[in-house]
């Protein structure tokens, strides 16, 4: 059950696209899209841009696209996991100014 | 029963003798027996370690040992037992040896890198031991920054690199059981076919996956702190120790799952095998085991409800733990109501699960007080919390070691130990356990906080009753080690299936071939069918 | 010889404080259910044990599969049980957390295996702490080095106490007597005899001891000699004239910050804005303030801050 | 036991079977690389939120050409393994070959111009530690930028380097032909783990070097 060969044409598709959103994320780094203190807008755009390419790789590059619903599963709980660490990590930094106790974290 | 072999039968220990073939070997099952040797010396080590504490919290002032002596002690029996006894002991020791066995393989999918695996531990050990004898370290098993990061001045940095190694030897037990029980199963051995041990297994190997890698890189953050002097925890330049306090325990309260669930899955072993009956409720327990894996990765932060961890996420933290300790209680339930109308037989392995259920059931519910906002100020960093997860971890963990152990000893060796001698040494241990650390509840709650080398003296009467139960649990340790070992030399030939148990790897010879199975087996029925075992023969 | 036995025998500690009977009321709350839960069990266990034990070796019982109705009902109750626990801990948490207004303050600084406490009125203890008996006691606490761990057993209270923040906890004594303060966070080697004891006097014993001690100066009056020592006062002039914005009246009020943000001046506020002025920059202000890291001691910070909080709209600094 | 092939180990019954082992054991330990490098990214995203300028100013003192030009050649790397790989399963030695030897030539390179980057944060003193000197009012807390620039960066050389000793390793077996259509496992086994180390730089390159440049 080894999967088909990948035709040439679509690797070389996809590596020019990741070269092109590389340009485009340098590029919209240049220009504030605010979000206040953080920048927030900038850096949901960046990420957006990161997960596509991220994505352009794992599916094509990596073979996701044609392996089994096992491997899948896998990768997608890698990331889960890594989501419930940030999550539940940062829940504790962004809610320390809620309670009118000293040490705030970022209010 | 076999009949006296006229000449011995090749197995995987008398193929070959020599000490390349042990060193070298990739063979499952000795690896098995590589890892059960090197954490025996381990748990001699960190019980020796306890005991030298108990020894010396005999007299409210410290007359045994100056003050950093007695934390480096705490430290080591910390360091030792936890990351060098507990967390292999059942994956490594009955993991490496069953799991293949039991679905139908003749080995684990990465063979080579399972012998990787041993000499990782081996060297992180290696690293840990030299630690030690170089003037030891006392920053406690958790290292918590700034002290560890940049006031203590003994040996963190040689520490933290051997726990950072070993970590990888539970990482790499972990992928291969993963792979092995993904794409490895005997034909017609579905996942609902599976015995319970290897579905604990499956559940150990993702937490093994998915925490360990976070312990190592924030161990090396402070390897690389206090080596470089570069601040990252280092409230000084703006860094937070609490931080520190989220990326450690994100992993360390899984990894206390780690401990007890493959415990668990060698329970519903030895409650079907001595009950000769079904489990009760087989998919719950299978559920409940994964159930535990997912949730125990979201409660880390009841470790530190007082840790200026912001109340919000106090009360999303506790809210979550409650709902961890509902699997826990489901598997529980799920044993007892195995045993209705079952036909029991109290040989020692079953000795064991009575004990595991009776103190895991403690341990457990006393983890509800800590997981409870209000109770756990009071509680946190007293011995409260150290006879906590003492009955987790000896009433839970070690039990269903031992009781592992004993049950497949005959499938290990080949021969059978003494019952009598068994039973006594379960008993001898539970007593002295509840003697030792039934007290310590009382002491938290009246306020003594652990790793206190001095203590005020209205403690001492409860301190001095659990050195006492310390004593009796020491000697019972020392029992099955004895007729344990006697049993290899001695013992009467146990023949292939000596219990009449269900299981994959009661079908093949005692000890088993190098390659487990003459021909792969092929699976037609329900695990523990008990039942239907008379009638006709399973494979 | 008798006491040391009752004292011994003692399974409950002392309730020395208003929220001591509440927790224990929930601690034996949590210990009844732990006693039934694990008597049901050994009950069970052993009844089975013995009523279903093994009578011959070829006995082969009926197969059981399971019920989903048990499975529910032994899901469903202990999750049941489970969030009534977490409801009645939370709200008493929620209650115990929040101290209440008339709090008398108390600055504590937790240093590598001693705690130094402050009064306002510029007492200063080590280890040592008195109190009126009836009267809420705020805590404002910081370390110089490691995280240590403010606890007073007979008073159900514990706080970590974190280098490079302010945490707090409080307090209310209802008994008077003297009542163990342990370090519960392991800081070191001597971190088992970084305790103490807290006096709980009778108000008029309290006032005698407060004149009693040392005269010394009141923490106002400490830390606005420290501002004028540390040239604060020729920026923060105190009709707003100087460079740097006026400091009277601010303490508890919420600034606009220059990036946009608002932010509430509190003892954390205060403390960063000495350590690292540029952080949070007030609106209409240059950020010229230089940083008085290593300048100024932890207790000295406690003393401006006491200072600035004294700084009410009538211009002039109170006791 | 079944007939066995040369390339199929004992444990396992068929071929296909190995190689979705292999795959799936690469896919459960690059699970842990995900972890492992999320720990860094976790730290770097709370202490973001609370030193926002600090973090600004320290990602504008790194050098953004060479960070993209990184981040190219990592990308073109990837399309060299990828092409690397689809040559030993169509059992195209000399595009193996080829395809191997570029992919460590960019591999190098990337480690050559991240030692550029190196040697200049030395000279600009921007190393964390006693040796840290920074002006301006977020010098302090730029430092924290800086641990962790390094150490995430460093982490993944490190991975970078493993990975480019994994490559030499294929190209000698490549050359000697041991890989064809019906045994290229190993060559995809690590093309799967060079893959990932691309997609780790992915995300580091915007969080490092992208952090506020309009400011």
């Amino acid at each position: 059950m080894t999967h088909p060969t990948v035709p040439l044409r679509r690797y070389v598709g996809i590596f020019a696209a990741l070269i092109l959103l590389t340009g485009l994320t340098v590029v919209i780094a240049f220009f504030d899209l605010g979000g206040g203190r953080l920048h927030a807008l900038n850096a949901i755009a960046a990420i957006t841009i990161a997960v596509t390419k991220a994505l352009l790789v794992v599916l094509y590059f990596m073979h996701v696209r044609y392996s089994s619903r096992l491997t899948w599963i896998f990768v997608g709980a890698g990331v889960f996991w890594f989501v419930i660490m940030i999550v539940l990590t940062l829940a504790d930094y962004l809610s320390r100014g809620w309670f009118p106790t000293p040490g705030s974290w970022s209010s | 029963m076999s009949d006296a072999p006229h000449e011995p039968r090749q197995h995987y220990l008398n193929c070959d003798y020599s000490v390349r073939s042990w060193l070298l070997t990739t063979d499952h099952k000795r690896i098995g027996i590589l890892y059960l040797v090197s954490i025996s010396a381990f748990f001699v080590l960190g019980g020796v370690m306890a005991g030298l504490l108990r020894l010396e919290l005999l007299t409210p002032h410290g007359d045994l040992v100056q003050a950093e002596t007695y934390n480096k002690f705490f430290t080591m029996h910390g360091i030792t037992m936890i990351f060098f006894f507990l967390i292999p002991s059942i994956p490594a020791v009955l993991g490496n040896f069953l799991v293949p066995i039991m679905i139908g393989a003749r080995d684990l999918a990465f063979p080579k890198i399972n012998l990787l695996s041993w000499y990782v531990y081996t060297l992180g050990a290696a690293f840990t031991v030299v630690a030690m004898v170089t003037g030891g370290v006392d920053t406690g098993w958790t290292f918590y920054t700034p002290y560890s990061s940049t006031y203590a001045n003994t040996n963190v940095i040689l520490t933290a690199l051997g726990v950072f190694i070993t970590g990888f030897s539970s990482i790499l037990t972990g992928l291969n059981f993963v792979v092995t029980i993904h794409k490895m199963r005997a034909p017609g051995l579905t996942w609902f076919r599976l015995p319970l041990f290897i579905w604990a297994h499956y559940a150990t190997a993702l937490i093994m996956l998915l925490g360990t890698p976070v312990v190592a890189i924030t161990i090396l953050l402070v390897a690389l702190e206090r080596g470089l002097g570069i601040g990252i925890f280092d409230p000084a330049i703006g860094g937070d120790p609490v931080l520190f306090q989220h990326l450690f325990w994100f992993y360390s309260h899984p990894a206390v799952y780690i401990m007890i669930l493959p415990s668990m899955g060698v329970m519903s072993e030895l409650v079907a095998c001595f009950s000769r009956k079904r489990v009760f409720g087989y998919a719950f327990v299978a559920g409940s085991s994964m159930a535990i894996a997912v949730l125990g990765f979201l409660v880390w932060g009841h470790h530190m409800f007082v840790s200026s961890q912001s109340m919000y996420a106090g009360i999303i933290f506790s809210l979550l733990s409650f709902l961890v300790a509902i699997p826990s209680a489901v598997k529980v339930f799920n044993w007892t109501a195995t045993m209705y109308k079952g036909s029991i037989s109290l040989q020692t392995p079953m000795l064991y699960a009575f004990g595991f259920v009776g103190l895991f059931t403690i341990g457990g519910l006393t983890g509800l007080f800590l997981a409870t906002l209000a109770v756990d100020v009071h509680v946190h960093d007293t011995y409260f919390v150290v006879a906590h997860f003492h009955y987790i971890m000896v009433g839970g963990a070690i039990m269903g070691f031992l009781g592992g152990l004993h049950f497949w000893w005959p499938k290990i060796t080949g021969r059978m130990y003494p019952d009598a001698w068994g039973r006594l040494a379960a008993v001898i241990l539970f007593v002295g356990f509840n003697m030792t650390f039934f007290p310590q509840f009382v002491l938290g709650f009246l306020g003594m906080p652990r790793r206190y080398h001095v203590y005020p003296p209205e403690f001492q009467m409860l301190n001095v009753l659990s050195t006492a139960g310390a004593v009796i649990l020491g000697l019972g340790y020392v029992l099955p080690a004895l007729y344990l070992a006697w049993s290899i030399f001695k013992g009467k030939p146990a023949g292939d299936n000596p219990w009449g148990a269900t299981g994959l790897e009661w079908h093949t010879p005692s000890p088993p071939p190098t390659f487990n199975f003459e021909q792969t087996p092929v699976v037609r029925e329900e695990a523990y069918a008990y039942d239907s075992q008379l009638e006709g023969h399973r494979v | 010889m008798w006491p040391q036995v009752t004292q011994a025998l003692r399974l409950v500690p002392e309730q020395a404080s208003t929220v001591a009977g509440q927790v224990d009321a929930l601690f034996l709350f949590l210990v009844a259910i732990t006693v039934f839960f694990t008597g049901l069990i050994f009950l069970l266990v052993v009844v089975f044990a013995l009523k279903y034990r093994r009578r011959s070796d070829d006995e082969r019982p009926k197969a059981i599969h399971g019920s989903l109705v048990l499975e529910a009902f032994w899901t469903v109750v202990p999750l049941g049980i489970a969030l009534a626990i977490f409801v009645w801990g939370t709200y008493l948490y929620y209650v115990i957390s929040r101290p209440p207004a008339a709090a008398m303050e108390i600055y504590v600084v937790g240093k590598q295996w001693m705690w130094k406490l402050q009064h306002p009125t510029g007492q200063r203890e080590i280890n040592e702490l008195h109190v009126p008996v009836n009267r809420p006691v705020r805590l404002t606490m910081t370390s110089e080095d490691v995280i240590h761990s403010f606890y007073v057993p007979a008073f159900r209270i514990k706080a970590d106490v974190v280098p490079g923040k302010y945490t707090s906890t409080w307090f209310e004594a209802t008994k008077t007597g003297e009542y163990h303060l342990f370090c519960a966070e392991y800081c070191g080697t001597s971190h088992a005899v970084m305790g103490g004891r807290i006096v709980v006097m009778e108000p008029a014993e309290y006032e005698r001891w407060l004149t009693g001690g040392a005269s010394a100066e009141s923490l106002p009056a400490a830390g606005e000699a420290l501002f004028a020592r540390l040239a604060c006062n020729t920026c923060h002039k105190s009709d707003g004239s100087g460079r740097g914005p006026s400091l009277v009246g601010k303490f508890g009020k919420t600034e606009r910050l220059a990036s946009g943000e608002t932010v509430v001046v509190d003892e954390s506020y205060v403390r960063e804005s000495i350590l690292n002025p540029q952080a949070k920059i007030t609106t209409g202000y240059p950020p010229i303030m230089p940083t008085f890291k290593g300048l100024v001691t932890e207790d000295q910070l406690l003393q401006l801050i006491a200072y600035i909080k004294s700084l009410k709209m009538d211009g002039q600094a109170k006791p | 036991m079944s007939e066995h092939s040369a390339q199929v180990a004992h444990q396992f019954d068929d071929a296909t079977q190995q190689y979705e082992a292999s795959t799936l054991g690469m896919w459960a330990f690059l699970i842990t690389e995900i972890m492992f490098f999320g720990g860094l990214f976790a730290g770097f995203f709370v202490y973001i939120l609370g030193h926002a300028a600090a973090f600004a100013e320290g990602s504008r003192h790194l050098d953004l050409a060479l960070g993209t030009v990184n981040t190219l050649v990592l990308l073109g790397s990837s399309l060299t393994m990828a092409l690397a790989v689809r040559g030993a399963q169509r059992g195209d030695r000399r595009g193996q070959v080829l395809f191997l030897v570029l992919t460590i030539i960019l591999g190098v390179a990337f480690l050559g111009i991240k030692g550029l980057e190196y040697a200049h944060k030395f000279e600009q003193h921007l190393v964390p530690g006693p040796l840290f000197r920074m002006e301006g009012p977020h010098a302090q807390s730029a430092q924290l930028f800086f641990s962790f620039y390094f150490a995430m960066t460093g982490v993944h050389a490190l991975h970078m380097i493993v990975g480019v000793g994994l490559l030499a390793w294929l190209l000698v077996n490549a050359l000697r032909g041991r890989y064809s259509a019906e045994y290229f496992t190993p060559v995809e086994v690590s093309g799967l783990y060079w893959h990932f180390v691309d997609v780790v730089w992915i995300f580091l390159f915007p969080t490092l070097y992208l952090v506020a440049r309009h400011v």
